[in-house]
């Protein structure tokens, strides 16, 4: 994570924000993620020119647009290996992947698998509104069971995944809970993901109004972890999971493993930046 | 007889006769010798059972091709004389196990058994019978001794001190076991190596691809492991972390692909390598790198197909889906290597298009020349410009415009961490400044645009030159009647044929371009002048090459198709251009030959 | 004025004005009423914001296109005047809402103020406007009222009874308001519906893909969401349980595709549904379906590409892919639906072609036909066979060879639980009973094995008859100078056009295949004939089908592309064969048009 | 599954055996593993004209060919869609898929999450040797850490996948483990696989001693799971998981839920049986 001299003037929230006029329904619950993003930037002082927001295919994958860095939106479900690839070339950058619940669990959800064990020094942001948004509203793989969509009429069949569980059984080494509804606590755990030196898995929970309004549903089961909650034991992080009652928010696990790039690589310069002089000749010689 | 190419195959059974390490050690003592060499291979889709064989051509002079009859042939047992037995030359050497079968009644030529089994069970040597054969072979053909030994120690001596022992000690086994028991002159000897100037380097295609790709500035690669692409990963693998580069395993290719775009969005030039199965699971990203403007290089080693196919085998039959593969409009830069040595030119070569245009180049190489090992010379670096994408200058610095519509085609790029010129790239349509955007004229004007700098590059790869431009064999051009039109590693066969033919006086030329799109129809229509016929010969059944050649240029051509798994021969090239030259002048090209060909192998 | 076609279109902003629900309503009421619809709409890619257009063509005779200028806009808001002003006829009608803009003084034509917003708010409506439309717009054209009303209740009543009383609220309060505030006539007026026959289906072109496919006996589908093909999952999925099927949205498109595999192995009719970017995913498994000898169907609706594009508009730039878009050579026949009509049939005549080949069959539509509602009369089944895959006979029994090397490439196909004939399928080339083999011989035999029934499917293919087969609009061939070229969705324009002109004695014709792959060479090579000119427009920037046609026929062709995300007009098909018709029939084609246009668009 | 009437003659493991020989190395785990399934196969009586053994590609995924009933090889990573095809389009066949760790875990990773989810009736044996057999010895997802091959030549930097855990997470019904070094163990978990209603999920240690021969660093580590373990409890399988002492095998986790093919399929014919008359007609006239 690249931070700034602090020589130069100070940004605020609003600065990070690009021309670009977010593209959501009124009252989608992404616009609390993007806030909280801002926020986070701005607390943070990201350098713009140093900072990339990765993103895949659906709703919230449109947020690279709306935030005033360095952005790629890929391919539907790509948004990890590309991401990994940014921060790999370059160290020194700080990369934020974000995406849905399809794109990050369904067509990308082997990719999320991968990436978790590699423990890449990135921050992953779900917006998880348990439907596909911009596909107008089938089932996804956070969907409920029962659930009546477009392309699931008479109620969907599969037991919805359990994305905390999957990555703390993938060997995430930061994973964190947060609500849409509440920005500032999803502040707090995006600045708590950045810092993390590793992969940080963030659950945002962020309702859409349009195709699946869970607000009502979802605010009275939100609350914070238990008390004396210990970050670090993996086996309590599953336990409070696998909870069937309420939405527990919050860091569920924290651990400092090395990170991808610290193996990948050799230096934690840009690629670019690379000063070894490479001799081709001397490379072609060993080949008499 | 005093020879100047010798052609020798050894085959046996995976994993139980160890014929190709034995033929890499040959390969590479030859060719430590001062010979010019040319290697040919190929594995059960097995690990361990099934048939192999390796197959050396060693030359005085450089040796294009992997021959057509052998010389000689070393069968561990007795499926390998019965595999390869039909393609020795009559009055060639077989070298069989007499411990496995008896010297086969129908074969006329000189037959040496030697009991390779015996003599490696007398030694209490496990896998002591590839280089008793090794030994053998030196003491009949009169090969050197010394770089074989050396070669053995290069190879294993750090790992396994105890191996290069034992391998000595078979070695020597053959080697006295044939200078007791065979008295005879063996029918041909190669020609002393010509000493005056340093062996050449001795690297397989993949090899070459790397250093080429090294050599150009790449710094990133990622992989998922295929045949025959899986080495250029373990190159990478190896190379890339002490110069300060990175390599990566992914868990899939589309993963790989994925994460090189990253890089590239990220500055660093970067490539991955796969064959058919992985190359179509890239599609959907290749169209994105089109999409967003980010140079990348996608080597696919083609293998024969479709789906797994035969992933040992070669074919050259994934041009159509390099061309035409992704949906929508996304042009891509095709290149095909055409031997070992041009494997590094074309590897820099795309890089250097990639980085130009900004935009996806595939090299295709196949398995046959993917696994070849030859020797080349010291390749040049220089010969290729290395370049660096166009990057935003001052001016951009205020509302920069990532996708201004220039001229050209190219705009600049600003790379994170670098340029002060944030922007979002994306696979949707969209404005100057990367913003989404659907109205007819923008998506007119951005696909003008990524059509524009290809098609440009069209004009700067016109008048390439040697060692990237096409290469040309045989006659004078404008003394060519018969003309042979190849791509990829079908080159090398082509040219020995040609060559062989053109100083028989026969009026034969051929022609091999490297870069297959966009395809240099001007260099192609000005070869085919005056020419009666056309022969196409390419390893795959409907085509492919013609096909394209022909939606380019509307030339009339001759397809000499061979899809068994295996490369032509240069025999089968002459067959088919002889067709043409014994037919009178007169007779128009289209009467001499209505229908398309196929020869099948 | 009395008019035969009336076109209507509808402007707003997405999640807002809900123009597109008010279009579907106004559809379905006017075919009610007994007249032809054909109907053509644009979404943003953003779920709400974002301008949004419906257009209805209403016609007493047939309306196979979408036609060219605007009778009618109504204009929700300022934007919406500004996106379509333009396209509207210089005396058209325009409908604004002057709450939201004054009339614009540039338009000459007649202009009505409808203050849809207030009479909306006045009446409480949060989302009245749409209707309040429909009312003023019934009122003004005397549409039959009836229906409207009728239709609201059809669409909601069930899930939504409480809309069905504001929406007729609305409706009146339009009706009324226009009745009483504009007296003038306007300028035109369809003319009553012919009404000696029932009114004809109304569909969607994926609903008729979803009935057809239904009809030909599909009973498995998998798919992934993907506009613009995600209805005819969700079509499938509400379908198909009901009649013991079975419907399945997987994880990705992958697993769609890899399951249809997997289904039809079972010997299940199956199908899968996507568009470009999910078709680039599914390359792979496609290979694998040929390999394996499994008949699959794929529907991929074309949007604009490459990349994610711009999804929710029209392109015809997939046919590439479809054609070569595998590693390999894995022959695929590649079919473009023309019409809604035209897609239920061609449905039907994919599962026809892939259990009869045993291969994958591509079904080729676009985001315009896919989402285009239009009339048809009522779809005869029984014009195309539903056949079954050749299954073992008793003496396949021992020793069966589920890949024997039949003449036509076709091998009885055992399906488990109801053959005994345990095979095991696979992507590696193999030998007659399914096993890996490697030999060059048998990799040929197999290639040519897979490479035959695509042959012979040409020659089954060559005698069509209608609905299937080419059809063929205008002039008498054999009278015919200019010749239009077409496929897929651009067939309804060019028939208008060319209809149209040939009526006014032009000397034009138009001919359209179904059948892309193997391409009907022959019928085409028949109606290029003696023609000056062949014509043949696609929206793409690269002509793609053009390139297709001469690689398979060597005729010269002109292109017209067009390439902003939209169809073609009549006018601009119109346009172009004038170009040629002017030109005295004396000067050869190729000096007319010595190179290809390009129109953008 | 499909169990014969008990009228046909018995069937013996060698008459699973098909007339395609191996081509696996001698000593090569699998080997064991397919004598496994020949056993369970004959214990069960299964109907080779019932049976479809699926598999993706890996030298594990060859074993279809020797078997002799219905088999697919599918493509790399794909067995499990493919199967989860043939199971949904016939749920009276037996469908069993094979493959390998590679195949398994990391290109097909994410079927094997989104199959476990939909718990189709089907057991998916993964032969796991750490390593990539076919390709002749890459680093695989269960490769461990440090793990050094020619595409690591460095050593492995990714910590390794648990598969266990994995497909615990991702709410699989039954999970096992066994050793090919066992083959009786292994025969008694593939049966109750098989019996088992719903997606079985077994992991066959199965080490491959051309690559990377872990036959003599596993065999001591190989362990039943505790006395008094309770099959029934996710938790305390998952504590197994996690062990990093041991390989336990047995049977990890068991439960009942309904099966995709309950859900998806309103009867358990054949669809190609299915008697519903269609009539094309009556489904055209609701559109006018
Ligand atoms: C390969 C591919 N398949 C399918 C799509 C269509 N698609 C776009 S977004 C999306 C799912 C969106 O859901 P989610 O990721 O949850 O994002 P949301 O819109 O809910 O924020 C799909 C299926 C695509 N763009 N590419
Ligand atoms: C799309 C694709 N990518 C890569 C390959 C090459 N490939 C074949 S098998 C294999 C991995 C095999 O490992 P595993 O699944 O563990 O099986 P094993 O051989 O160890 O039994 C790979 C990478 C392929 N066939 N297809
Ligand atoms: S559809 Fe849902 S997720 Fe998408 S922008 Fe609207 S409210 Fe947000
Ligand atoms: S390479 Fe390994 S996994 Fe493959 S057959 Fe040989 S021993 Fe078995
Ligand atoms: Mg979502
Ligand atoms: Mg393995």
């Amino acid at each position: 994570m690249a931070r700034e001299a602090k020589t130069k003037p100070k940004l605020l929230p609003k600065d990070y924000k690009s021309k670009v006029k977010p593209t959501w329904c009124p009252g989608c619950g992404d616009f609390g993620v993007l806030a909280s993003l801002y926020q986070a930037m701005a607390r943070m002082e990201l350098d713009p020119a140093r900072t990339v927001v990765v993103s895949g295919i659906g709703c919230s994958s449109r947020l690279p647009f709306f935030v005033q860095t360095y952005g790629f939106q890929t391919a539907h479900g790509r948004v990890l290996p590309v991401a990994i690839g940014v921060k790999i070339a370059n160290p020194a950058l700080t990369v934020i992947a974000v995406g849905g619940d399809g794109d990050g669990f369904s067509i990308g959800g082997n990719h999320l698998a991968h990436a978790v064990r590699r423990n890449p020094d990135i921050t992953y942001v779900v917006m998880d509104n348990e439907v596909y948004g911009l596909t107008k509203g089938q089932t996804s793989p956070t969907s409920p069971l029962g659930f009546k969509t477009k392309s699931t009429p008479y109620g969907s069949s599969d037991a919805p995944i359990n994305p905390m569980a999957w990555a703390l059984a993938s060997g995430v080494s930061f994973a964190a809970r947060g609500f849409s509804g509440d920005p500032k606590h999803l502040t707090d755990l995006i600045v708590a993901g950045v810092e993390h030196p590793g992969f940080a898995f963030i659950q945002a929970m962020s309702p859409c109004p349009t195709f699946y309004n869970t607000f009502d549903l979802w605010r009275p089961q939100i609350e914070a972890l238990p008390e004396g909650y210990d970050p670090g034991d993996r086996m309590q992080a599953l336990s409070q999971v696998f909870r069937d009652d309420g939405i527990p928010v919050g860091l569920f696990y924290r651990q400092e493993r090395p990170t991808l790039d610290s193996h990948t690589r050799v230096t934690a310069h840009p690629l670019r930046e690379e000063t070894e002089d490479f001799d081709v000749q001397a490379l072609l010689e060993m080949y008499r | 007889m005093i020879v100047d190419t010798l052609l020798v195959r050894l085959g046996g059974e995976s994993g139980i006769d160890n014929a190709i390490s034995a033929g890499d050690v040959l390969t590479l003592s030859v060719a430590r010798s001062g010979y010019h060499v040319h290697t040919f291979r190929t594995y059960p889709a097995e690990i361990k059972g099934g048939p192999v064989m390796f197959q050396l051509r060693a030359g005085v002079q450089p040796v294009p091709s992997l021959g057509d009859k052998l010389d000689v042939l070393l069968a561990f047992n007795e499926e390998a004389w019965q595999l390869h037995g039909e393609a020795l030359r009559p009055d060639g050497v077989l070298i069989f196990d007499p411990g496995e079968h008896d010297a086969p009644r129908e074969f006329g030529g000189t037959a040496y058994g030697v009991p390779l089994d015996r003599l490696s069970k007398d030694l209490n040597l496990r896998k002591g019978k590839n280089l008793i054969a090794l030994g053998a072979l030196s003491a009949l053909f009169g090969f050197d001794f010394q770089p074989i030994q050396a070669t053995v120690k290069d190879k294993f001596g750090r790992k396994r001190p105890e191996f290069v022992e034992s391998n000595r000690i078979a070695l020597m086994a053959g080697f006295e076991w044939a200078k007791e028991n065979i008295q005879d002159e063996v029918p041909f000897r190669l020609a002393a190596p010509d000493s005056t100037h340093d062996p050449e380097l001795v690297m397989s295609g993949n090899q070459a691809i790397v250093a080429g790709a090294l050599a150009a500035g790449c710094r990133y690669f990622a992989g998922y492991p295929i045949t025959p692409a899986s080495d250029i990963l373990e190159e990478m693998a190896k190379r890339l972390p002490p110069i300060g580069g990175a390599s990566f395993q992914t868990e899939d290719e589309i993963a790989a692909i994925a994460s090189v775009v990253g890089a590239s969005i990220a500055g660093v030039k970067a490539m991955t390598a796969t064959s058919g199965p992985g190359f179509s699971l890239m599609q959907e990203m290749l169209g994105l790198a089109t999409m967003a403007e980010v140079p990348v290089v996608v080597v696919n080693s083609m293998r024969a197909g479709p789906s797994t196919g035969m992933p040992t085998k070669m074919e050259q039959a994934d041009l159509n889906i390099a061309l035409y593969g992704g949906h929508g409009e996304a042009p891509r830069i095709v290149l095909a290597a055409r031997s070992v040595e041009d494997s590094f030119y074309q590897a820099m070569h795309a890089f250097y298009l990639s980085e130009t245009f900004q935009m996806p180049v595939i090299l295709l190489t196949d398995q046959s020349l993917s696994h070849r090992t030859a020797t080349l010379p010291m390749p040049d670096p220089y010969r290729v410009p290395v370049v660096e994408r166009l990057r935003p200058t001052a001016e951009d610095a205020g509302g920069y415009q990532r996708y201004r519509l220039t001229e050209s085609g190219v705009s600049p790029m600003g790379i994170p961490g670098f340029d002060a010129t944030p922007f979002t790239a994306t696979g949707l349509e969209h404005d100057e400044y990367g913003a989404p955007n659907y109205t007819p004229a923008m998506h007119s004007a951005q696909l003008d645009k990524r059509g524009h700098k290809f098609e440009r590059a069209a004009e700067v790869l016109c008048d390439l030159e040697y060692p990237l431009g096409c290469h040309a064999y045989g006659a004078p051009e404008a003394e060519a009647e018969v003309g042979v039109l190849a791509w990829g590693s079908t080159a090398g066969v082509v040219r020995e044929a040609v060559e062989e033919m053109a100083a028989e006086g026969l009026p034969v030329a051929a022609l091999v371009p490297a870069v297959i799109n966009p395809l240099p129809a001007e260099r192609i229509m000005e070869f085919a002048g005056h020419l009666r016929a056309i022969i196409v010969p390419e390893v795959n059944r409907t085509g492919q090459f013609a096909a394209w050649v022909k939606a380019n240029t509307e030339l009339h051509l001759i397809s000499l198709n061979k899809y068994g798994g295996l490369p032509f021969t240069p025999a089968e090239i002459r067959a088919k251009v002889m067709e043409f030259l014994v037919a009178k002048p007169q007779e128009p090209a289209a009467e001499l030959q209505p229908t398309e060909e196929v020869a099948h192998g």
